[in-house]
């Protein structure tokens, strides 16, 4: 099972970082594993944690973040704001029980395309030892039988 | 003589009914909440509650219900219909508050058009109530013409015995009789005499209210933002009451595929009678106070000629902020109607 | 009042699937849909249940449901003609669906215009902006039997020109000479070409100044149109209870069940949409 | 004099003289141990006043109840510190005008209730200065201990049990008098972010997105604890959310009416140990 399990993982990005990242790893012909599926954003401010719960509540087995370096940002702070709401979000999660695992942040600048695809390599293993997240599948599963108790 | 319940039998009948098929129900506290739960032995009762905190409606109107699954082709929409679930159940040990609230309902879901998801489940549920011995601050079925002992909506009616050993079984349906013939062996006759029910002093003269609420010059009284003032907007009260019945429609899924649900909703949130231009009906938080009490006591017996509220308290009892039926009644009927 | 209605399916609240086949806009944000039934039986039942003046709930899976009158009239059911703005999220979603795409649709639900009573009596129609589509399924109900009626007045206002819904049945009407048509619109909605009245709906219509004897009035409009022409009517001359009106709330069910619709002890989805001006003014007025 | 007699001739004054239009407080409720949210507006009114131990309930979500403070009026109303606190947020997030708010301070010590000294939000920020002191030696509370002690599957089963009680009745927004948005992010629908509906799943998401709209916000009065009908353990979410937020960013809602809130504000050396 563990062997055949592919992950499905969405990663949120900033359209003049990350984005532009994943761009020149393309256009180096880097390879890396396809389990990704990019949304992109004006900014890592932009990322809402809402967008984090829906990609659980769609079925996401891991969740990367990725943005502009501290300094970097093109709306001058959107990112220092991003890491604090990113930080308490983390932990907030981690008390409630989703593995902080699950949930990756990261900041890929324009020009670290090989970065970039080490790091989708390696957040894709990561989460494919962790095993396709059980916990939360089961409670989409269970909103398909009337509510008991 | 009547026939008698031994409490030291309940676990055969337990085992009795789930062996027939029967999914068993009963009162059940777990840590700091109590509701109406499946068990698989009596042990898991208690029996020993005022009442549940969750009141009985919930199983037979879930908080949220799937309706149909839908899926979206390219010229077609497939459709599911979640049919309510054929299940055989006897609820053991409701209170008779409980079983009221579920026959206040029957007429509003199944007027012109019968909702059967409500009606599956009544239709294949056993009701075995027994009689109230004790009363929290809170119950006011005697306010409401109802007693502790009230047999409305129930399959079975015990009354506990004295000495505290059993109950004295009333068979009131075929559907109760049907169900207690697979422990018919179990039963004894015996003559042991009833423990006195429950003391609930009457909180408010109903006959009073309701004039008052009927009188239309009322709905416009100063009265209602007095005592609603302190209303939060929460749910609360609805949700725990046994026949409060209002719901809404959601779809929940993507584009192409997800479920539309029937979850419940209430009179007190802002958004029930919104309408799409921002205006809003009922755009206060005393008008919606005073919809759920005109609702409950002139617009429902209206209609279905019987009050929907059965006194059990649980809109006083959980409030965040004390307010409730009781107290409103109350200070209603020292009003001139 | 219609006893035990039970649809073709067990589930009351499931819709029929439609197709729409034609779509029209109407005003800026205003859309005009038909559609088809797929199954002939909901259409059998379609057919036998749905009166001029019900309602029905009109859906996209995946976004919900939302209320609106039916427009077309009961004599040519055939097909569910209605109009909406889009505002929410059901809106968007059923502005966003093109010809030939699936939506849903539940219902005929709610009571009907008693149009038998209207015959051999002149007959006002009333309505502002996008409360046209009520009026107009009484309206083409009467026309298609035109002979049985008398004298047939249609006061029609919006805000703008552009606001005005229907324009090219407002032609015919214009066209027809046993109608007649007094369109207008609010002062500074006129366009340079606009040849018919400026004022309100209320003044417009105490200026035609219908006569009340042997006539029905049926209007339809934001609630403070409604309130104004109701005034103007009742200083005309005109009863209360030859005053017929629709009203809309917000419902989720339709049919009496979820709890949010009624003025005061009135379940609108059940005991209206229909009423006559005399059962509006015995309603809880804080409650509209 | 009881402090329960000083304050109610204190509101009388304040209503007599119309220095204020209305005095928010607690009188007696249903049962011996409970207290009802009390609105004066006449000195006549103030006979019901009560204040002892069992005024618990955080009063502050009234202030900003739909017109109460619209025509510049100013209004009195009985506030632990807790209470003040949430003001002065309620302040600083541009909810409420605290020249308007005539604060009648006190504090529950045991059996013991104290009154405190001052009537104006800034009087009490020395107080809260010293409680923001104790904060981190404050006893945590076992169970969030016990929580952390969890592996994560643990964790995620204890909290599905709690939750899956959630009926969405949204008492403890309404409690809460940090939620004030006209439009609650639950009630929005377009899109709709997260399940409206009560399955495990829709409560899950709704609990984890009300702890996040008040990480540092939360001022830990309990209302929402207190309201909630199923007994989540909500406090124990929030809690844990203060800790995070004084642990990592020294933030301590509600310090005073011009604090910045702590996740619309940043330093350039945040921690960020967790980011690759």
């Amino acid at each position: 099972m563990s062997e055949s399990f592919e992950p499905k993982i969405i990663a949120f990005v900033c359209t003049y970082c990350t984005y532009t990242g994943a761009d020149l790893a393309g256009t180096s012909r880097l390879k890396y594993a396809p389990n990704v599926r990019i949304i992109r954003l004006p900014c890592t401010g932009r990322i809402s944690p809402m967008f984090i719960l829906k990609a659980l509540q769609q079925g996401a087995d891991g969740i990367l973040v990725s943005g502009c370096h501290p300094g970097d940002c093109h709306f001058t702070h959107g990112n220092y704001h991003a890491r604090r709401r990113w930080m308490v979000f983390r932990t907030l999660l981690d008390f409630t029980g989703i593995p902080s695992e699950r949930i990756k942040f990261s900041w890929i600048s324009a020009a670290e395309g090989h970065k970039f695809a080490e790091l989708i390599n390696s957040v894709t293993d990561d989460i494919r030892k962790l095993g396709p997240f059980d916990q939360y599948k089961n409670l989409i599963r269970e909103t398909e039988a009337p509510a008991t108790l | 003589m009547t026939r008698i319940l031994l409490s030291d039998k309940l676990d055969n009948c337990v085992a009795r009914w789930r062996k027939a098929g029967l999914t068993v129900i009963g009162p059940v506290k777990k840590e700091t909440f109590s509701s109406y739960a499946t068990v698989e032995n009596a042990a898991e009762f208690d029996l020993g509650l005022v009442m549940p905190d969750r009141s009985i409606k919930g199983l037979f109107f879930p908080q949220t219900e799937p309706m149909v699954h839908y899926s979206i082709k390219k010229q077609a929409i497939e459709t599911r219909d979640f049919t309510p679930p054929s299940e055989k159940r006897i609820i053991f040990g409701a209170r008779p508050c409980d079983a009221s609230g579920l026959a206040i309902d029957d007429p509003l879901f199944g007027w012109d058009y019968k909702d059967d998801f409500w009606f599956q489940r009544r239709n294949e549920t056993v009701i075995v109530t027994i009689a109230c011995t004790k009363a929290d601050d809170f119950c006011m079925c005697t306010s409401l013409k109802l007693a502790p002992d009230s047999t409305k909506g129930s399959d079975i009616l015990l009354r506990p015995l004295q000495n505290n050993r059993g109950w004295q079984v009333e068979e009131l349906t075929d559907r109760g009789r049907e169900a207690f013939k697979e422990i018919a062996d179990l039963l004894q006759d015996g003559s042991e005499p009833a423990a006195a029910v429950a003391v609930v002093p009457e909180k408010f003269n109903l006959d009073a209210c309701v004039a008052w609420l009927q009188n239309p010059e009322n709905f416009d009284s100063t009265f209602w933002k007095e005592i609603s003032m302190r209303c939060i907007g929460c749910a609360s009260c609805t949700f725990l009451c046994p026949t409060c019945h209002c719901f809404d429609f959601q779809d929940e899924g993507d584009t192409f595929t997800g479920i539309r649900r029937k979850n419940w909703d209430s009179c007190s949130f802002a958004l029930f009678t919104m309408h799409t231009s921002g205006h809003n009906p009922r755009a206060t938080q005393s008008a919606r106070w005073r919809q759920r009490i005109m609702h409950k006591f002139n617009y429902f017996p209206g209609k279905f000629n019987v009050n929907s509220c059965s006194g059990c308290g649980r809109c006083s009892r959980q409030c965040p902020v004390d307010m409730g039926i009781t107290e409103t009644l109350q200070a209603i009927s020292t009003l001139q109607p | 009042m219609t006893e035990n209605i039970q649809t073709a399916h067990q589930n009351i609240y499931k819709p029929a699937i439609m197709k729409i086949v034609a779509r029209h806009d109407e005003a800026p944000g205003v859309r005009t849909m038909k559609l088809e039934f797929q199954n002939p039986a909901e259409h059998e039942l379609f057919k036998q249940n749905y009166r001029t003046g019900m309602f029905g709930l009109y859906g996209v899976y995946g976004e919900g449901e939302s209320t609106f009158c039916v427009a077309s009239p009961e004599t040519r059911n055939e097909y569910i003609e209605f109009t909406f703005r889009q505002s929410g999220r059901v809106t968007t979603a059923l502005a966003n669906s093109d010809i030939g795409d699936l939506v849903t649709f539940r219902g005929p639900y709610g009571n009907r215009f008693p149009i038998e009573n209207f015959y051999g009596k002149n007959l006002i129609f009333v309505s502002g902006g996008i409360a046209l589509p009520p009026t107009r399924s009484v309206i083409w109900s009467c026309l298609d039997q035109r002979e049985k009626f008398g004298k047939v007045t249609i006061v029609y206002g919006a805000r703008t020109v552009a606001d005005l819904v229907y324009k090219h049945e407002l032609e015919e009407w214009e066209r027809r000479d046993d109608i007649d048509l007094v369109l207008t619109v609010d002062p500074g909605g006129e366009s340079p070409d606009w040849k018919h009245r400026v004022g309100f709906v209320p003044t417009v219509l105490e200026q035609a100044a219908p006569a009340p004897d042997n006539c029905i009035a049926v209007i339809c409009g934001p609630p403070i149109m409604i309130k104004f022409t109701l005034m103007s009517l009742k200083k005309l001359g005109f009863d209360e209870s030859n005053v017929y009106t629709t009203l809309e709330n917000r419902m989720k069910c339709g049919v009496g069940k979820c709890g949010r619709c009624n003025v005061g002890s009135i379940y609108v989805c059940k005991e209206g949409p229909v009423f006559t001006a005399a059962e509006v003014s015995k309603m809880p007025q804080a409650d509209l | 004099m009881t402090i329960q007699e000083k304050y109610k001739a204190r509101v009388k004054e304040l209503l007599s003289t119309g220095a204020v239009k209305m005095v928010i407080g607690y009188k007696p409720g249903s049962t011996a141990e409970r207290r009802r949210p009390l609105f004066m507006r006449s000195p006549e009114e103030a006979d019901q006043l009560v204040l002892d131990t069992a005024c618990i309930a955080n009063l502050a979500g009234y202030l900003v109840a739909e017109g109460l403070l619209s025509d510049d009026k100013r209004v009195g109303i009985f506030l632990k510190p807790d209470g003040i606190r949430s003001i002065n947020i309620l302040a600083a997030e541009a909810q409420l005008n605290i020249d308007q708010i005539v604060v009648l301070g006190f504090d529950i010590d045991g059996q013991e209730v104290n009154a405190l000294e001052g009537e104006s939000a800034g009087d009490f920020s020395a107080l809260i200065e010293s409680i923001k002191d104790h904060a981190p030696e404050a006893p945590r509370n076992p169970l969030i201990e016990q929580i952390e002690q969890m592996n994560p599957i643990q964790r995620f089963d204890f909290w599905q049990t709690e939750f899956s009680r959630c009926i969405k009745c949204y008492a403890c927004r309404q409690a809460c008098p940090m939620c004030y948005c006209r439009r609650c992010i639950v009630d929005s629908n377009q899109p709709q972010w997260i399940n409206t509906s009560s399955h495990t799943l829709g409560n899950l998401e709704w609990n984890i997105i009300r702890a996040f709209h008040l990480s540092g916000r939360c001022v830990g009065c309990g209302n929402c604890d207190r309201a909630c009908p199923v007994n989540i353990p909500l406090r124990l979410i929030n809690a844990r959310m203060g800790q995070e937020v004084l642990g990592a960013f020294d933030h301590f809602a509600g310090m005073s009416e011009t604090q910045e809130p702590v996740l619309a504000s940043f330093k350039k050396d945040d921690s960020e140990t967790f980011i690759l």
